[in-house]
């Protein structure tokens, strides 16, 4: 188990009912990660209308996550 | 060359004209601007306000890259791009790009260009408020 | 609906707050605006300052042409044009149009439709001053 | 012979030294007025570089005039 720092934001953020959070997780990659989460927290959007960084880039959801990182998982963006 | 101030996430009102002297240079001879207002309606309802969030970070360091990518397929002289975040009432200012060139095509399409890729790329998000007492994140319809 | 204060040639010095106010409806989610300013060198040669004519009747008839075929090529709410005539020195605005829309493609469109069909339909000429203090009618060099 | 309004305007205005004068032609047509003008003023401009407008309208060169009528011979525009 390694430590994961995850920020909420917007719908997540809402869904969550919090900021910010630190997890012990399994899960190696952010796609594992946010599985993981949806299902403890019924987050409701699928990990194909989102994208995610890790320590504040943008990722690839396959990408290696190490202890320590942060972790957002980006909603679809709606500026303007 | 783009300075750190050309793109940011602002808390506070927009001061356009501001923003607007510092794209003033003896040699552009065009500026091409776009604002973004908040619209009474959306989709059939009626909107009463809306409220902007961002990820901070990530946002100022896309919203920069967008600025660069610009000055890099554009012949341009300064680009400024804002964005506002918090509750904003019907009228308000949401996002503010401005754009000087010497010529005005160069200078219309980095202004597109820019605010196309901000509304596409950068992570802003959107509540709606509307008249009925609802709330709407935009956007997050899909479901798992 | 284009009112008859759309396009103007002026005498005096553009005030694009003012004109900016006008364009601002609570429909409207997109401004597109376009400036010109004078510039301090044309084709190599360095300009000290310019002045613009027009021939008035046809020029506000022309541009408030130019108006109409915009509200009815692309879907706006409003649209106002201005070209100044006179001395105008560097720096100085020489044409201001701006734009408001619901969606921000037809606002840009517009905008930019009516600046290329201005510069290149409105009878209105500039004379440039140069630092050496010669001086030339822009566009006018052919020969019979 | 009949009478014709002529305003000036930018490179024309120079070159004739007036805003405007009143003339007696026999020209029928716009045309024809400009050629008798230019060889008389050394106008510089080819009517493929201008445009002209009769009574605050554009026109075609080859519309015929009638006495009284206002025409502007159009430079090369150059707003913006």
């Amino acid at each position: 188990m390694v430590t994961y720092n995850i920020q909420y934001f917007a719908l997540l953020r809402e869904q969550r009912g919090l900021d910010a959070e630190t997890v012990e997780s399994s899960a190696a990659t952010a796609e594992e990660l946010y599985a993981e989460l949806a299902t403890r927290h019924g987050f409701t959007l699928p990990t194909t209308a989102l994208k995610v960084a890790i320590n504040d880039d943008f990722s690839k959801w396959q990408a290696p996550l190490s202890s320590g990182d942060t972790i957002v998982f980006i909603p679809p963006v709606a500026g303007g | 060359m783009p300075n750190p101030q050309t793109f940011a996430i602002s808390g506070e009102d927009l001061e356009i004209e501001n923003l607007k002297q510092q794209l003033l240079d003896s040699h552009a001879g065009a500026l091409a601007t776009f604002e973004g207002w908040v619209r009474n309606h959306n989709e059939g309802q009626a909107v009463e306000r809306l409220e902007y969030s961002s990820y901070p970070a990530l946002a100022n360091k896309e919203g920069q890259r967008i600025i660069e990518e610009a000055f890099e397929k554009f012949e341009i002289d300064a680009a400024i791009a804002r964005h506002r975040v918090g509750m904003l009432e019907i009228g308000g200012i949401a996002v503010w790009v401005g754009v000087s060139a010497a010529h005005r095509g160069a200078a219309f399409d980095a202004c597109r260009y820019i605010i196309e890729e901000v509304k596409g790329r950068v992570p802003i998000w959107k509540k709606e408020y509307y008249s009925s007492g609802a709330t709407d994140w935009v956007n997050c319809h899909q479901e798992t």
